[in-house]
């Protein structure tokens, strides 16, 4: 789950680690007041889970509570890489010394946490990894130890970080490994964390994603979960419990387990198809699931068919045939859906299907032609 | 012979009593795996399905001697079970349990490490061995006994493979899912060498996905196998930052792209199936030439 | 540092382990208002660092308010162990079912923690280890992972902990653990944890003992402190950073190092004599240190004499000297004094003792001999 | 020989630049120890008592290739530079620091021993190799080299015995002061072997005190060394339950008691001495008889 900067710094506000002063606000109206009781310059920054924000005009200064009010304007009409925004923080704009990098990451080859600190803050941190590996220090953390003092400080030597700044960012680095730990995140990154003028050292940007396995531990970031979904379609498949993932495409994709459902998206875009979603029933669904998996597929305009891959193991392919006939009687279907059934049960969900429009295949690779002939006429091949 | 898991293997089973434990361990027994004793802490001096319940992994270790634990534990409590089997000595534990906190992971894959434990999953089907056992859910059914080792990040993509290997006569020797999770016990590096020494499997089948760099760090141990590889990705059409199902099967940071792992896998001379059906064809191509 | 019972309990509370409703009054009339608050039953404990304070009459029952009052008045009037009772806990008397023990140790010989449960509690937990150490389950906790829950579990079953409370004291235990490793202690004991006639589950006596090295990280319980300290003369030497502890004998000890030290009071024993305390001045202590040592040994009525043993290592000889001496001018000493020096300027140390009333011995031995015959006219040998 | 340092030994000083840093490592280096650098973060590319001074003591390692460390860090920081030194690679760590709270030793401890390193102290006066080097505060005047290895939980008590040893004409192999704290890096049985292995010493002095079993522990293997080892134990006129200055020298649970100790040790066939000025008479005499 991907949290919005305000939220990530609310987080890091209350491990004790400075942030510029602000708020959220939702309305042009909201961010004058804010601008007004800060009384002095403000930044406003569109809040959507997108990089590049301030390339895209989402990141805008302002002199004046007025000048505040316009630009929340401009901003929340925006849509950015396709997200609409619709909150903006308002804070204090800090005069900038120093810009360093900060983060806690999942690090899934030394199987625990990884420690990042680099001096060359402020720009995307997989931009210096690439142009500039030797430029962050990066300091495994030992899985039942957690992070040690030790690390924290050779980190900062090793990353370059100046001295003056260095207990400061000492002291950040071990608050932020906290509230890594305390929120169950998978990365917690601060960046630029700066150096204002003044010499003070405060986080002016971060991010969060936490670990949604762990969410029913933490109570208290449920009422994140809500706004962390910004795909309305996506947001109601997870209410009703489904695996589902919306894509560019206009071909809805339904199967059970996560890899033949990535293998079967694949076997769409190379018989130059483009699937609309990624859809997992999961083991052992029954034909009620099946059916509301039909619904969020066809939630989507863009789909102009529907491809069933279903191998039988735990599942039956029977209940499959079962949900899908309940889909088409209860939703007004004008689209081709193909269906390939495999596996346990598969002559009992075979026949359930005859004497219907919908088309049968045998082979995953058949399934994705016709769907393709179906909805554009002829496959690429 | 075959790899990890045989019908001498004695299985505990760790959440027996709980429906999911219910359903498959009854399905492992049928097969002709040798589930010695379930553990369900409170449920002690119980029985169920037959088999003994105690309260503890340990105890279940005296009373039983098995050297071998399968987990179907809700997630809240699968990392402290891993940690528990680990404690009481267990060889081989396999983690069925999806959804399980990635922090408590990381403890508890190095808690297993660090007492050189092996643990396969979470989030995984489990090993079968056809014609002997089973740990785990993989279906039997579709599976014969043959040369070739299949090893695999997904499930029913598995199935699938399997399936289609036995309807076209092709066995296999162990078949080995070691899960869709970011956090995994073994990885393909953990395994491959096992099959490599082992006299029965003549090929292996390497299910790899995007996320992570499993399949790239496998390739540079692959170059110094003796025995053919057949590789496979999923997820060549996933755009990057989405999590496709799998907490394991996403292109974050750049890194993890179908691509990348197929380019390393060709570099270390794997054959790279373009198709699910196309792996098959592949594996029967090479057998009938070796 | 030790801490009372009802410390103990609030510690306990704040970690969310239930335990009797009650509170600590420094004076009859406040228990007789407690228990009018309470409105049942309670019971009335003295709260000193000694064991068996129920059978030594510490601990009573009170079934009125009014009674309250009077037995409160009798305890508070009591010594126990040498120690003068200030306060008792007034408590809601619980009644129990079964009585467990629960325990978390520094364990020196494994060098990390050790979770100890057995269902043999409201005794002495070493008088169980001693006639029945099977009825203990001892497990060690990992110093990096710390406690797992399947260890809690395994204590629980190894004990026999009944079935119906075992969930309820899963998570004491894991309670019980966060409050030990957050509160830096080295002893958290409760003992009995009982079982009511209801079937609640709830700590009936607790016993912290806590790192004084770590005490600079709990501010909150740094009030404690002094309450912890029963003696008026320790008190007294810890706030002048001096290391003392009373003991019951007539010979007052002064040495640097805490070896040496016991070693002098070992040879003061083999002539005979008793020492009336342990006092290790450390290294390189200065004569203002010194002096301040020999006053608060002289606080205790009983010193009859006063045995100083120095070797100088980084601690000189002569500053020792000038020590005594300055506690000779400004103290008024009545009681004879033997001072042994060796080391580091041995000669310029006793120079300066020269032409004084101080006898000087050049063994430890003999040293302890003449400060036994000076002050009871001759040695056990 | 002797064991664990000798004048080859290149050490670091972590917490150099400090008042107890300052005053003993100039009194190290005038004894001949080798000390090549010291670390105190935030203070690298300074220099003190000649040495460079660097911000992390892998660093350090890297510069000058030493292999043990001495540590003057307050307590608040120790455990925290133990672990750093031994991240870093060091071999041997002496940490003379005292008042580390226990919570964090254990973790030091175990962060140390895993990794296979040895760890002297806490709250210890450290090394001594007579005419050679040593890492720790004792003075280096008392000692003289010789046949006999001692080995103490206590500071003052040692140099009074090694100081009557000295005036003897009985000289030292090292000397060596494991701590006064209740968790340690060493006890006697990690080091005792060392001295039966180190040609030179021919003898070994063990001073104890009340605390702890580690006189016990120790006395089952002096059972199996070939070479005679002499006991002292302090303490044993102190009531139970009363902290007698170390943090480890306190009876408590009706454990530590000195008897036990002294019972253990004429058990393992140990000459106990009853008072300090008989250790060096009882060591003089076995020499003389071998």
């Amino acid at each position: 789950m991907k949290i919005h900067e305000y939220q990530a710094k609310e987080l890091l506000e209350k491990a004790g680690i400075p942030v510029p002063r602000g708020k959220v606000a939702e309305s042009p109206s909201q961010a004058a007041d804010i601008a007004s009781e800060l009384g002095i310059r403000v930044v406003i920054k569109a809040q959507v889970h997108a990089g590049g924000r301030g390339k895209a005009g989402g990141i805008k200064l302002a002199n004046t509570p007025r000048e505040a009010e316009d630009l929340s304007a401009d901003i929340l009409q925006m849509t950015l890489k396709g997200l609409p925004v619709k909150k903006v923080l308002v804070e204090e704009a800090v005069s900038i010394q120093k810009e360093y990098y900060l983060g806690f990451v999942l690090d899934r080859e030394q199987r625990t946490n990884t420690l990042m600190v680099s001096a060359m803050g402020g720009i995307d941190i997989e931009e210096v990894a690439a142009n500039h590996p030797d430029k962050i220090a990066q300091i495994p953390v030992d899985p039942l130890l957690g992070l040690v003092d030790f690390q924290a400080r050779q980190a900062c030597f090793l990353a370059g970080i100046d001295s003056l700044s260095l207990n400061d960012t000492v002291k950040i680095i071990k608050k932020l490994f906290k509230v890594y730990q305390a929120t169950d995140a998978t990365l917690a990154e601060i960046n630029p964390l700066v150096v204002t003028a003044e010499g003070r050292v405060m986080a002016a940007d971060a991010k969060f994603n936490l670990d949604d396995n762990a969410l029913y531990r933490h109570p208290e970031l449920e009422s994140w979960k809500e706004e962390s979904e910004e795909d309305p379609i996506e947001a109601e498949a997870h209410r009703r419990g489904i695996q589902y993932v919306r894509l560019e495409g206009d071909i809805g994709i339904i199967g059970n387990g996560a890899g033949l459902v990535m293998a079967t998206l694949d076997e769409v875009k190379r018989a130059g198809g483009n699937p609309a979603n990624f859809l997992d029933i999961g083991g052992g669904a029954k034909a009620e699931l099946v059916r509301n998996a039909l619904e969020i597929v066809l939630m989507d305009p863009h789909v102009k068919g529907v491809l069933f891959n279903v191998f039988g193991g735990i599942t039956r392919c029977d209940e499959v045939a079962l949900g899908i006939l309940k889909g088409m009687e209860s939703l007004n279907i004008q689209c081709p859906i193909v269906v390939r059934l495999t596996g346990t049960r598969e002559k009992e969900g075979r026949d359930l299907l005859k004497n219907t429009s919908l088309v049968s295949a045998e082979k995953m690779t058949d399934a994705a032609k016709l769907i393709l002939e179906l909805t554009h006429g002829n496959s690429a091949e | 012979m075959a790899i990890l898991l045989n019908k001498e293997t004695k299985i505990l089973v760790q959440g027996l009593t709980g429906r999911e434990g219910q359903f498959h361990t009854e399905k492992m027994m049928e097969y002709g795996s040798q589930v010695v004793a379930g553990v369900t802490p409170g449920k002690g001096g119980s029985t169920s399905l037959g088999l003994p319940v105690f309260n503890t992994v340990r105890e279940a270790q005296k009373q039983t001697d098995a050297t071998a634990s399968t987990l179907f534990v809700p997630a809240a409590f699968a990392a402290d079970a891993i940690m528990e089997s680990a404690d009481a000595g267990m060889e081989l534990i396999v983690c069925i349990t999806e959804g399980i906190p990635v922090q408590d992971m990381i403890k508890a894959v190095e808690y297993t490490r660090s007492r050189g434990i092996r643990l396969i999953g979470p989030n995984c089907p489990g090993l079968l061995t056809p014609d002997e056992a089973k740990m785990g859910i993989t279906p039997g059914n579709i599976a014969s006994r043959g040369p070739v080792g299949v090893i695999s990040r997904s499930g029913t993509l598995t199935y699938e493979i399997v399936n289609n290997l036995t309807q076209m006569g092709i066995g296999q020797s162990t078949i080995v899912g070691i899960g869709g999770d970011p956090i995994l016990g073994s990885s393909f590096i953990d395994i491959l060498p096992l099959y490599e020494a082992d006299p029965e499997t003549k090929l292996v089948v390497m299910l790899g996905e995007i996320g992570g760099s499993d399949e790239e760090l496998a390739s540079a141990f692959i170059k110094t196998m003796t025995k053919p590889v057949i590789g496979f990705i999923s997820g060549r059409s996933a755009p990057p930052g989405k999590r496709m199902g799998h907490a394991g099967a996403i292109i974050s940071g750049g890194k993890g792209t179908a691509q990348a792992k197929v380019d390393a896998l060709y570099q270390a001379g794997v054959p790279v199936a373009d198709t699910v059906s196309e792996v098959a064809l592949m594996v029967q191509k090479i057998l009938k030439n070796q």
